[in-house]
């Protein structure tokens, strides 16, 4: 399992810079004495001041955040994460000014495991799923192949994170018109056996590239999402439902094999589609 | 601020509310440090049943101004699966070890609690009775004729101290507290979540796989002081308090209106050493006031 | 967005809450622009009980994290001040009068009920039933049996409309309106407030004159959802939804669980027209969805 | 009665400036279109951002404000506000911006009467209780002699807002050592057949002036504080006791006569004493 543990308790970030990108939101953040994450680990974020109340009342919990990259090393790395405001919790996080202080806990799940054997990484990702990917190949090389959809030009912007990408676009804005399954569709048919499928993205399209990979007989992980309330296996909130009954994605998951999955029920009640 | 409690000596008065905290699942994602610095002074484990079950579909969580509804649903590995797989780990934790069990009938009940009875690992149990019994149709908790039947059947079985998590959502709580107490209970424990709802604003049918599910966290917190309060005035027996407790000043509360213990819950979900924090705040506080 | 509320047509869904606003006092304060831009569809009074009563004793009020706790202990001038003072004033709203009524035995309500039975002004009646019984100790709202009693007794008096209104407070809510049904209300109208409490944080000591109080405001909107949508599953005749209505959004969710009117009670206190703009968010919202 | 009635409703005002008085802060709102308030009139306010939520939670209800002042005259008038920092809704108004809005409801209690024939007006304030009698010395003539009591000389630099002012401070850093009702007594042994007295202040001030002008048989208008959720008299929560039984302050008063006020007692539930 690809798992870096945190430290105990929640503790304060201090907010370096924050960048808009696009349609999203990256912010940073120095975290002294935090351990280096793994890919596709996650965080729960919080921001230390006006995390809920005014007339929208929440946000009230932490939210979970994959890690899109760690600049720097122990013991005073940065943090980065990309955002997208799409409700309360990543509008106030999205506001975040330099200075500021986010609370957060953190690495938490499990992220990527290595290519089988043989096989080499192509990475798939839809919109804010992009994030596990970066930092996924900041370690795999930036010649790692990835494949990422977008909304259209302004989230297309996003693209830039990462090395060696082809884009799909919703309106054909930028690069193919069309779904980033179609890029996948002919990675697979091309060369399937010699590749292992990273994926993140929107529940349509992680359904859409698990059905996919499974026709090509392709393994793939996927970094899945749904609603949590802690992120550290506490509050049974986050079950998806696998082969194995439903576990518990914060424990699991984020990333689970393609396999464990039983088709769209999987991404039905994540709650947080984006 | 070592405690006593139920024959327990406990160092500080702060646990968790039954089925906010897995010690097993915090120790993988927080390593070694979680037993270094354990945050509660004994450990609730989540409810058990004698079935293993699955729990309710997803979603299951909906966030609230200062709270949360939840409708997990009793996921567990049933009586075998415990025994077998969490009491060992458990075992190991540095705190005393307290299991909260349920049934849907007074049998279901006393088999968990003779099983539990019997286990050296095992410093309480707690019975969680927000659940109605299928033989008489009655929510255990909520009434008193009900509460004293189920412990009169289920307190022969076992020498262990016995708390009884009386549900909220009823009439007369001190009446049931008070028929627990003179059944034989040796402790109360409340509250449970309060019955809530929510709607999916896209299409206007219930949200939560369960359709209703529990509200806890801050929104309950005034609630659950009323109800602590009430209790105390009834029975004897100690108290643990519950309910939306998030610093050291819930917890002081909960104690002045009569509570032994304090138990942190949906506060654990923001911050993990929640328990730590309340329990420092506390012992400051009381060091500056009289409790 | 009209709608028919026992013979009653309204011109929008949305009253008020009894106790949450004056509208006699709101005149002196807000002067005839509240008659012209009146922010309710009824006007439902505070509860009116036989003898006056002063209330409790201040403070009366403790405020939450997205709520209130009162204590204010219906305070009113009793039957024979209401019929003399308000009555009259009310009488000239551009809208239908509700009264609401308290008692604390079946012959004092009965009392009030035939009182305003037959006051022209008086539109229908409102049974606030979170009172014991001081005949039987039993809260009067909380026993399906003990509220059949009561409504026994009383529709017979009158062929307004009578409105029991139920206390959250008991085990089995959906019983209750069952049994108001089956003894002739022709509707029901819920949440009444949580009991809840504070204390002093200097003193530790009961911070209410009244000692525990009721919690309202968003704290209480899930349970309201849950408790209406409980319910409606329950009964056939009209539902007044109420608790934490701050939005459109939360009036449309008490509606889509079952609810006919909408109160609005605890935002009034934040936005003195809230009704209006409660009103106008539902419509927009009813427009563009299903309710 | 001295009332100005209030238009229906909550409105928004924009925040035009904010000063800091010592240990005070003033806050100037344009109010356009609004009604001129009687002296000793009050508004409920609440900032239209970040009213609540957060580690504290608090506040959700609005606070109740006495008018400090009305400069400029309709149809563009600018409210002023003397604001002391007790708890987490006055610490929210403290820190308002200019441009930033507040929502507000008001003019709203009745105000300050005239002095009976005869007699002359004598202004005791304690503290913020202040600001009603700044306004009241506005409209009846700035020669209007003040007894104005603060903690130290920090809260003392507040008596800059009125005119012919004479200051005690509890620590004796400016003005007379003592109690405000050291000067009260005074000047009603010196000539209080002369006089009417006007007073603001805390619970403890604001009976020792009642009981002292009892004692000289002055009559005097106390404007008192309760704890009010509404200040339209829809609640019954700021009820304060008098010899009519209890009466709702945001209706009847805040502006009472000390005869009708019953002791001690009616200061003594305030729950909102600075
Ligand atoms: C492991 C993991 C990694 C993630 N990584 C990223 C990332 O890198 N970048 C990123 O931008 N996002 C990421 N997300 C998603 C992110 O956590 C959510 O977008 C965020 O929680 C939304 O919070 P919000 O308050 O902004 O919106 P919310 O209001 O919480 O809305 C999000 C969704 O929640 C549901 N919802 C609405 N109201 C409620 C309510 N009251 N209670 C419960 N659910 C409600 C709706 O379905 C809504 O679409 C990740 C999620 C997970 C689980
Ligand atoms: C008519 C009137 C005029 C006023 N004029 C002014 C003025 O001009 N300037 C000014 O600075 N102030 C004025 N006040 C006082 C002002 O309204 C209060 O200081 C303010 O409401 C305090 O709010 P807060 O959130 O800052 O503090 P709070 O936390 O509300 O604390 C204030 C007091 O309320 C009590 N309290 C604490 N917690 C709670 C709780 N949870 N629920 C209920 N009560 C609680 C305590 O006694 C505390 O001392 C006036 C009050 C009235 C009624
Ligand atoms: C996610 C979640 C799961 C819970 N599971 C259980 C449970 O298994 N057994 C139980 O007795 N109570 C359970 N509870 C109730 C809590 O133990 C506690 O009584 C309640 O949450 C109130 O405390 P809080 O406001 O601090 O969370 C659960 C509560 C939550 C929020
Ligand atoms: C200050 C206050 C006074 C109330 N007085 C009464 C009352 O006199 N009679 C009554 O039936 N309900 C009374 N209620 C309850 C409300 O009518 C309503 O049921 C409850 O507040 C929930 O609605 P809300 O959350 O919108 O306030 C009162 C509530 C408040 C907050
Ligand atoms: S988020 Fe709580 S168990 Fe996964
Ligand atoms: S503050 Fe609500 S009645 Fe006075």
């Amino acid at each position: 399992m690809s798992r870096s543990p945190a430290p105990f308790g929640r503790r304060a970030a201090k907010i370096v810079a924050r960048e808009t990108l696009g349609a999203y939101v990256v912010i940073r953040a120095s975290d002294p004495g935090g351990p280096v994450p793994r890919p596709g680990q996650f965080y729960m974020l919080q921001a230390a001041e006006r995390w809920g109340g005014g007339e929208g009342e929440r946000p009230f919990l932490p939210r979970a955040f994959s890690v899109l990259r760690m600049i720097g090393s122990p013991p005073t790395p940065e943090l980065h994460f990309l955002i997208e405001d799409v409700g309360p919790g990543t509008n106030r996080l999205c506001e975040l000014e330099a200075g500021e202080e986010l609370l957060l806990v953190g690495p938490l799940g499990n992220g990527f495991e290595a290519p089988r054997e043989g096989r080499g990484a192509l990475l798939v990702g839809g919109g804010v799923g992009i994030a596990p990917l970066a930092i996924w190949q900041d370690e795999l090389d930036a010649s790692t192949p990835a494949l990422l959809g977008f909304r259209d030009a302004e989230h297309a912007v996003g693209a830039g994170l990462m090395a060696n990408a082809s884009v799909a676009t919703d309106d054909g804005s930028v690069g193919h018109h069309g779904l980033v399954t179609d890029l996948l569709e002919e990675q697979l048919d091309a060369r399937g056996d010699e590749l292992e499928v990273y994926a993140c993205g929107p529940p349509a399209m992680l359904e859409a590239v698990r059905a996919t990979c499974v026709r090509h007989a392709v393994p793939a992980q996927l970094a899945l999402e749904s609603g949590m309330a802690c992120g550290f296996g506490a509050c049974f909130g986050c079950v998806v439902p696998t082969v194995d009954g439903y576990v518990r994605l914060c424990l699991e998951g984020p990333v689970l094999d393609a396999e464990r999955l039983v088709g769209a029920a999987a991404f039905a009640g994540t709650g947080a589609g984006h | 601020m070592s405690v006593e409690f139920c024959g327990l000596e406990l160092v500080h008065p702060i646990i968790n509310a039954s089925g906010t905290f897995d010690a097993i699942a915090a120790g993988r994602a927080f390593g070694e440090e979680l037993i270094e610095r354990f945050p509660f002074a004994a450990f609730v484990s989540k409810t058990v049943t004698l079935q293993p079950r699955q729990g309710n579909p997803p979603p299951r969580l909906w966030e609230l101004a200062g709270g949360l509804i939840n409708s997990i649903g009793l996921p567990n590995q049933g009586l075998r699966g415990y025994l077998q797989h969490d009491l060992p780990e458990l075992a190991r934790l540095p705190v005393p070890l307290i299991v909260n069990v349920m049934g849907s009938s007074r049998d279901q009940v006393a088999e968990l609690v003779a099983a539990f009875g019997e286990r050296a690992e095992v410093a309480a149990l707690e019975l969680n009775v927000s659940c109605p019994n299928v033989e008489t149709g009655l929510l255990m908790g909520a009434d008193p004729a009900e509460i004293a039947a189920l412990l009169d059947r289920v307190r022969p079985l076992t020498s262990k101290p016995l708390i009884v998590k009386l549900t909220p959502n009823a009439t007369d709580v001190p009446a049931v507290a008070r028929a627990a107490q003179g059944a034989g209970a040796d402790a109360v424990s409340l509250i449970n979540t309060l019955r809530g709802m929510a709607l999916d604003p896209r299409t206007g049918r219930p949200w939560l796989g369960g359709v209703t599910g529990g509200v806890s966290g801050a929104a309950v917190r005034a609630v659950a002081l009323a109800q602590v309060h009430a209790v105390a005035q009834a029975v004897e027996i100690p108290i643990v308090g519950m309910g939306g407790v998030a610093s050291g000043a819930d917890a002081l509360d909960l104690m002045r209106a009569g509570a032994t213990l304090v138990a942190v819950g949906t506060e654990s979900f923001r911050d993990p050493a929640a328990g730590l924090r309340v329990a420092s705040e506390l012992a400051e506080l009381a060091a500056n006031s009289a409790v």
